[in-house]
């Protein structure tokens, strides 16, 4: 229990770190030299110093807006098992819960941009709101193929123990399906490229970031912390899907956790350095795929299982 | 029996079927059904039921206003109105007559299928009786002079009242009695009528009278 | 002493005919009351008949001459109003013939004899032949026409049955009397093909005058060209009275066990008449029209009932009741609004609650009581039809009555809610008196009563009119 | 109960002062509520039967299932009466509002008279004065022709309906002979299913689900919004009522009915949202997202069969639970959101979306309870809509394994409810974003004041009601369990300890999730105390001078996703293009054509009436023809002796 707690503690410092690799790695491809591995700690103190402008069409909505998803995401995170070991808190079910109150962020998130009656920011949120329906089902759809092998609804039960292990020896093939669709949906809740470009500079473009513009100082800080959580939600479940092998040695697990996170990491970081943006209209598409994939896992599954 | 005055009798008003099938005439139509209307009110007295005075009284009474009242309030409604003279067939005359002739001797089968024979002794007596049913009917449906079609409507009255005549005693006078009575009446109501839409189209022709519909 | 209930208002119309307006008028509503209180006490305690051999009463025609008197002595009260809201020529034909229509059809209530019957249910198309004239326009004229000439032609059908019954005793009971009592009671004995025939014949002709298709084709002209107090009167006793003949013609089938014959004959015109309803409420423009055409509608849904038997026929008395209280009350309504619009076309009125506020809610809750609503007693019938059809197995059947009932209800809705709502600038022409809405009030009001509680006396008369015909409740 | 019904006669009467109409109304609802709520927590039967007309028997029956309709019904409707007090008072017309009203108490009490009918006759009965009740309720705004219109699809809609109602019964009573609604015995199963899917033709035609919702859409705008909150929120659910009452008579599990019921359940659920997200009008959206829930329902209630046809008890409560919860659930939110709605109508004037914005600062308790209301409706925790969604979702889940058919099943099931969930989220967005939040792009929206109090303590109610149970929804779930044992599905006694964890998963979660985000509000505002805080306009990426109109409307912000779903929900722009160097002035107006409405034109109305049409030639006024018919009737009969 208290190994979990501390667990979740260092996953949430450790995210921004994590998401720092990213764009050194962008850099690196790039050629340039990049900021340094903790630019995103030094981002946050700087904001959490600052004080905060409010746009005079805003409400009590806006100032909730961060609050809400930061916590959303961090509730999710509770429910996650890290490196293997128990999540803090798990019950029946518990997945539907944590896909619904990442929802509950999402609808905050909106709600404060739109509560800024900016036409980006609205555009911003329209997008935020179209795509993550198609990941959901995707989600659900995967949701299925896990409860399809496992026959249980709970995170702890896919990714605690050797659960996962087993997994891959029942049903490795589809198994990998898996991991590309979520690997998918994980680029797209998170708005990295290909479907969202995080650093460029026509607002026009975004999705997330045009989404938080006019939020400053420490609610942008909180928002910032909350999309870090975010990522290295969904980076975790992947690591633990690609090295899913358990040890009694101590600390090696955290070891291949970190390995695993790494390479997620470093796998958006290249898709972001190799990959364009896509057009906003082919994105669906791309989701879909995601869809498409878990489907036909589950359809596989099927032969696997009988 | 081989000679029967009842089957004579009818064969005339067969042949005046024919007769009413033919003409062009208002007049000559209601000549007609005068005519029918004496004979047929006739018919009792030959038909083998014991004639008590009341029937006789009421047979008279029936010729009488068959024969004669009837034809004489038409008549006047006509003379009335100067109504013209035609009766506008729908159906051509010969066409009519063939109509006739195909009519009276499909009386003739039916009323051989439905053995009516069993209840009154006539070989001629159903036959004419649907004849003129049908004959009024078919005046009703294919003369569109509305007085045309009153004498269309008075001849089925008479078939009805042949048909009833060859019931029993007990029942035959109301029977006989409510046919008269209604026939009385009607006619008489659309006799009324018949002036009214003198006056108002100054035609009887009922392709005026086409204007209620959906 | 039965025919006296007749004889008063006969001998009344005839001295009606020479009244002065005024004195006309009254007579007419004196009349009504006396003829109520007449045949309650005649409902009360059966008195013999004088002629017993050719009048005598019966449950079913009870029924029908409590609501003949109770529907008249209101209609003679919204008659007043109305006669003096709309000028009408030689007004003492018009209250003359009223009263006479009245005796004529009392007469048919009461007689038994098959051949009293028919000369009854003639007089009426004769009595009720200057009302529908009485506008002496051309169209009315023409209405009038229509009216004599097919229901003598159809009256004249059934006379002919009549004459075929007769015949079906044939030689083995000459002696019995042409009553329906008597066939009834000998129907065993009868010759079951002339029978048949004679029923047949009956029912066009009778069903001439009833308004069932095909042979409908009167109705719509009549009713709309009719003032409309006799419109009510036509369509809310008239078509009753013809029902009435072929009811106790039907008896004496069911008596002879003939009923699977009569009964689907009976369903197929009821279907027949209620789909060419709908054919014509669809799209109606007239809404008196349209009234006539939905009595038609409910004509051929209480001659199904009847050919279904069993609960039906019950439903099929209840939907009769119902539908002449309801009926009648519409069509006093429709006069408020032909006097308020001074126009027939739907079109041209609109906006009836504004308008005439206290002839919207009878107008309204009368359609909503046509249309089988609650708390209006032809939701009653009509459920038990429907629910007896079933049980009986008529399933097709019973699916085309359902969905012709959908469709005459999408119509008429469709209709009645232009007139109730649809913007308009006509200016209403008539302000609406205390007598000219009342009526309509109670009855509504009787039919509301009649769906919730019936009293016992009437109760037994109901049931013991239907259980002639084989009309069971289980 | 009986008081209830006694206060609102009195009610009737009285109708005329609206103070007391509204007392009696809502008093009778709470003693109905109590009576109602009393009878759900200890369980016990009761019968009451009067004898109507010497032959039938009016017959009422109180079990579970009823009991847990009441609740809501009773509920619901007493929030309305309180609600009207306030919104009536500018309504010209004295005896105007006392016809509302006398037609409120009806209707109340119709509902309540068919969720406890214990046969044919008494339910048929109560259920078309509801009907009928209900239709002059909509048509109450008669002057406006889109409300007559909307009232005449109500009314025939829902008379048809009621036809085929009457239809299945005809079938019950043709096979069993008795009027009773008792468990069928010995019936072919095809009578069964056909009586089954006639009735759901029927109630579904009440219950707004797709195909039958075209009336749905239409006469909920037109009723004032208190009765739109009673109509969306209890009346639509007598339909469910009768389906599960109907399910329960027929005593017969076959999935077959799960697969009818839930495939409609998923088609309406979808497309309601779908066309709920093309609307402009707030409560048109509204009604279409009853179309939605109705749909979510239909899904648990499929679930439910699916389960009791393949003998999962665990499934089949979970299902039947979930759906019947959700019964409860969206009658509170959806009441609410109707007030709500109510509220900017009353105050604004215009149901326009794009025409409002921004009301959120001058309406801080609506904005709030309309937001939390949104929550609950797109199923989020740790509000009550997320309860039941999670129970048909368990549900689903749980008859994956119960063979290949239920495993398609479910898959449809669970993946449509994902869908629904995020097309609901991104419809209240808009909703919420686009009316209360940004900027007013109206005058008329800038100064909307809150008003009424007697408007805003049921608004407050109905929202806290939201939070409880979605924080502590143990006592609604036992409620529902006792209504899902009324169905009679041979488990006799429903255990409750399974779902006592559910619930109390649920409510540890919720807490969980409240407690951190008090934290971290706590921390901020700590945190805040000494931060400078400076207001000014919004970031306009280089724009000089925004103006409200460059704001997002609801339009655009639904269009990439209507885009998305075309086929389903096509969509007619009117959009002149922009003309010259500098545009002088354009306008763009798009509309959802709802394809179950054309098609129910295109392929019932057009040919019926083409039919008809035909048909007119017989009455031509010729009097020779009419002449001809008669002797051709009789000659036809002939043949037949």
């Amino acid at each position: 229990m208290i190994q979990s707690i501390l667990l979740w503690l260092a996953a949430i410092l450790a995210a921004p770190f994590f998401s720092g690799l990213i764009l050194k790695i962008k850099a690196f491809f790039g050629g340039k030299k990049g900021p340094p591995l903790l630019i995103n700690y030094y981002t946050l103190i700087k904001l959490f110093k600052k004080g905060s402008v409010y746009s005079n069409s805003t409400t009590f909505v806006f100032k909730l807006g961060p609050v809400i998803s930061l916590a959303a995401t961090m509730t999710a995170l509770m429910f996650l098992p890290i490196a293997g070991h128990n999540p803090i808190f798990s019950f029946k079910g518990d997945v539907i819960f944590v896909l619904y109150i990442l929802g509950l962020g999402r609808f905050f998130t909106i709600a404060a941009a739109m509560d800024t009656a900016s036409p980006f920011e609205g555009m911003g949120a329209a997008r935020e709101a179209y795509f993550p329906i198609i990941c959901e089902a995707a989600m659900f759809m995967i949701l299925i193929f896990f409860y399809r092998i496992t026959g249980e609804l709970q995170l702890s039960a896919y990714f605690a123990g050797n659960t996962t292990q087993s997994m891959w020896s029942s049903v490795g093939a589809p198994l990998l399906f898996i991991v590309l669709s979520f690997f998918i949906i994980l680029l797209t809740e998170n708005s990295r490229v290909p479907v969202d470009d995080p650093a460029t500079h026509l607002e026009l473009t975004m999705i997330h970031e045009v989404m938080v513009l006019d939020h400053s100082g420490p609610d942008f800080g909180l928002i910032e912390l909350g999309s870090f959580c975010k990522l290295i939600f969904y980076s975790t479940i992947i690591s633990r899907m690609i090295l899913p092998f358990e040890s009694s040695i101590f600390g090696l697990p955290i070891v291949l956790y970190i390995t695993g996170l790494l390479v997620v990491y470093v796998a958006v970081g290249l898709t972001e350095s190799v990959i364009a943006r896509y057009r906003m209209d082919k994105v669906p598409q791309f989701v879909l795929t995601s869809f498409a994939l878990a489907f036909f896992a589950t359809i596989i599954t099927l032969e696997f299982v009988k | 029996m081989i000679f029967n005055p009842v089957d004579i009798i009818l064969s005339f008003v067969l042949l005046s079927v024919l007769f009413s099938f033919g003409t062009d005439r208002v007049q000559v139509l209601i000549k007609l059904v005068g005519f029918q209307g004496i004979v047929i009110s006739i018919i009792p007295f030959f038909i083998g039921h014991d004639m008590t005075t009341g029937g006789t009284v009421f047979t008279l009474a029936t010729l009488l206003i068959r024969g004669i009242i009837i034809p004489l309030s038409i008549f006047v409604a006509i003379r009335k109105g100067a109504i013209r003279r035609l009766v506008e067939p729908i159906v051509g005359y010969h066409a009519s007559i063939l109509c006739g002739l195909a009519l009276i001797i499909g009386a003739t089968y039916i009323s051989a299928r439905l053995d009516i024979v069993s209840v009154s002794g006539f070989k001629l007596l159903e036959p004419t009786a649907i004849a003129l049913l049908v004959t009024g009917m078919f005046l009703l449906m294919a003369r569109r002079n509305a007085i045309a079609m009153v004498i269309g409507y008075i001849m089925m009255e008479n078939g009805i009242y042949l048909v009833g005549s060859g019931l029993s005693v007990g029942t035959r006078h109301i029977v006989e009695f409510g046919i008269l009575l209604d026939v009385l009446a009607g006619v008489m109501i659309m006799a009324v009528i018949l002036r009214n839409i003198k006056q108002t189209f100054d035609d009887v022709d009922t392709a005026l009278l086409r204007t209620l519909k959906d | 002493m039965v025919e006296i209930v007749f004889a008063i208002p006969f001998i009344a119309g005839l001295i009606a005919f020479f009244l002065p307006k005024f004195l006309g008028r009254s007579l007419l509503v004196v009349i009504g009351a006396v003829h109520l209180t007449l045949s309650f006490r005649l409902w009360k305690n059966h008195p013999p008949a004088y002629f017993d051999q050719y009048f005598a009463v019966t449950p079913e025609g009870m029924l029908s001459l409590l609501v003949i008197s109770l529907l008249f002595f209101l209609i003679s009260i919204y008659t007043v109003g109305y006669l003096r809201e709309s000028e009408i020529p030689s007004e003492g034909l018009f209250t003359g013939s009223m009263l006479v229509f009245l005796a004529t059809m009392t007469m048919v209530t009461l007689s038994d004899h098959i051949m009293v019957m028919w000369i009854a249910i003639e007089a009426t198309t004769l009595a009720s032949a200057p009302l529908i004239y009485t506008h002496r326009s051309a169209a009315s004229l023409e209405a009038t026409w229509k009216y004599v000439l097919i229901c003598s032609v159809g009256i004249a059908m059934a006379l002919l049955g009549s004459v075929l019954v007769a015949f079906s005793m044939g030689q083995a009971n000459s002696g019995t009397p042409l009553s329906f009592s008597a066939l009834a009671g000998a129907a065993k004995t009868l010759d079951p093909v002339w029978l048949k025939a004679g029923f047949v014949f009956v029912l066009v002709g009778y069903g001439t005058k009833m308004g069932l298709a095909p042979m409908h084709t009167w109705l719509p002209d009549a009713h709309s060209e009719a003032p409309s107090p006799a419109s009510a009167l036509l369509s809310g006793v008239l078509l009753n009275c013809a029902y009435l003949g072929i009811f106790k013609t039907n008896k004496i089938m069911v008596a002879a066990g003939l009923q699977d014959f009569s009964g689907g004959i009976l369903m197929v015109f009821g279907l027949l008449s209620i789909l060419a309803a709908a054919t014509f409420i669809l799209k109606q423009n007239e809404y008196k029209r349209m009234l006539a055409y939905s009595s038609i509608e409910n004509m051929g849904i209480i001659a199904f009932g009847t050919g279904v038997g069993g609960l039906g026929v019950y439903g099929a008395v209840i939907c009769m009741l119902h539908h002449s209280l309801i009926k009648s009350s519409l069509f006093l309504s429709s006069g408020n609004i032909l006097l308020g619009y001074g126009d027939r076309l739907i079109k041209n009125t609109g906006n009836l609650v504004k308008g005439m506020p206290r002839t919207f809610v009878a107008f309204f809750a009368g359609f909503a009581g046509i249309a089988g609503f609650p708390p209006f007693g032809i939701f009653i019938g009509e459920f038990c039809i429907v629910i007896a059809a079933f049980k009986a197995g008529f399933h097709v059947a019973v699916t085309v009555f359902i969905l012709s009932l959908c469709v005459i209800f999408a119509g008429f809705a469709n209709q009645v809610m232009k007139i109730s709502f649809d913007e308009t600038d006509t200016v209403i022409k008539m302000k609406e008196s205390i007598s000219m809405v009342w009526p309509q009030y109670l009855l509504l009001l009787t039919s509301l009563v009649l769906c919730f509680f019936i009293p016992d006396s009437l109760n037994q008369t109901i049931s013991d009119a239907i259980t002639a015909i084989g009309g069971g409740l289980k | 109960m009986l008081g209830g019904f006694l206060s609102l006669v009195l009610a009737r009467q009285k109708t005329l002062s609206r103070g007391i109409a509204v007392l009696l109304l809502s008093g009778g609802s709470l003693l109905g509520l109590i009576d109602s709520a009393g009878k759900l927590l200890n369980p016990g039967e009761a019968w009451t039967s009067f004898n109507y007309l010497d032959l039938f028997s009016l017959s009422f029956h109180v079990d579970g299932l009823s009991a847990f309709f009441l609740t809501a019904i009773f509920a619901v409707s007493m929030m309305a009466a309180i609600y009207s007090f306030h919104y009536m008072e500018n309504e010209e017309g004295g005896i105007k509002n006392g016809v509302n009203y006398f037609f409120f108490s009806m209707l109340i009490a119709s509902m309540a008279l068919v969720v406890t009918a214990a046969n044919i006759l008494t339910f048929m009965l109560s259920w078309e004065i509801m009907s009928l009740s209900s239709f002059f309720l909509v048509i109450y705004g008669h002057e406006s022709s889109e409300n007559r219109k909307a009232g005449y699809l109500y009314f025939v809609f829902t008379h048809i309906g009621a036809m085929f109602v009457l239809g299945a019964f005809g079938l019950i009573y043709g096979h069993t002979g008795s009027f009773d609604f008792a468990p069928m015995a010995d019936v072919p199963e095809a009578v069964k299913i056909l009586i089954f899917v006639l009735s759901f033709i029927g109630f579904g035609s009440k219950a707004g689900v797709f195909p039958f919702h075209v009336w749905l859409p239409h006469a909920h705008p037109a009723a004032p919004s208190h009765i739109s909150a009673v109509m969306s929120g209890v009346m639509i659910k007598t339909g469910i009522y009768g389906i599960l009452r109907i399910y329960a008579i027929l005593d017969f599990h076959t999935p077959i009915f799960g697969y009818i019921t839930l495939i409609a359940g998923v088609l309406s659920g979808i497309l309601g949202v779908v066309y709920a997200l093309g609307q402009h009008d707030i409560k048109r959206l509204l009604a279409y997202h009853s179309v939605e829930n109705i749909g979510i329902i239909l899904i648990g209630l499929g679930m439910g069969m699916i389960g009791a046809a393949t003998g999962n008890p665990l499934v089949t409560v979970l299902g039947f639970a979930g759906g019947i919860l959700h019964v409860l659930n969206h009658s509170i939110f959806k009441s609410l959101l109707f007030m709500g709605a109510g509220m900017v109508l009353h105050q604004t004037g215009t149901r326009s979306i794009d025409a409002l914005g921004g009301l959120l600062k001058g309406m801080k308790i609506t904005g709030t309870t309309f937001i939390i209301a949104s929550l609950a409706i797109c199923g989020l925790p740790p509000f009550n809509g997320f309860v039941s969604e999670f129970f048909i979702y368990m549900g689903s889940f749980k008859s994956i394994p119960l063979g290949s058919m239920t495993f398609a099943m479910s898959i449809f099931a669970i993946i449509s409810l994902a869908v629904i969930g995020g097309l609901a989220l991104a419809c209240f967005t808009k909703v919420v974003g686009v009316v209360f939040q940004g900027e007013p792009r109206t005058k008329v929206a800038e100064n909307a004041k809150e008003h009424g109090v007697a408007m805003m303590v049921p608004m407050g109610i109905l929202a806290a009601a939201c939070v409880i149970i979605g924080v502590y929804p143990k006592v609604f779930i036992n409620m529902a369990l006792k209504a899902v044992q009324a169905l009679g599905l041979d488990y006799g006694q429903v255990p409750v300890e399974p779902f006592g964890h559910i619930t109390g998963n649920i409510t540890f979660a919720a807490l969980l999730f409240l407690v951190l985000v008090l934290i971290i509000l706590g921390t901020r505002s700590i945190y805040y105390r000494k931060k400078t805080v400076t207001r000014s306009g919004t970031w306009g990426c280089g724009f000089t001078q925004p103006t409200v109109k460059m704001q997002y409307t609801g339009s655009s912000y639904a269009g990439s996703i209507l885009e998305f779903f075309s086929a389903a929900a096509p969509l007619t722009e009117d959009h002149p293009p922009i003309k010259g160097r500098f545009p002088v002035k354009t306008h763009y107006h798009s509309h959802v054509n709802d394809i179950a409405e054309l098609h129910m034109i295109n392929a019932v109305v057009r040919p019926v009436l083409y039919l008809f049409d035909k048909l007119r030639w017989m009455q031509h006024g010729d009097i020779h023809l009419y002449i001809g018919y008669i002797l051709l009737t009789i000659i036809l009969l002939l043949f037949f002796i």
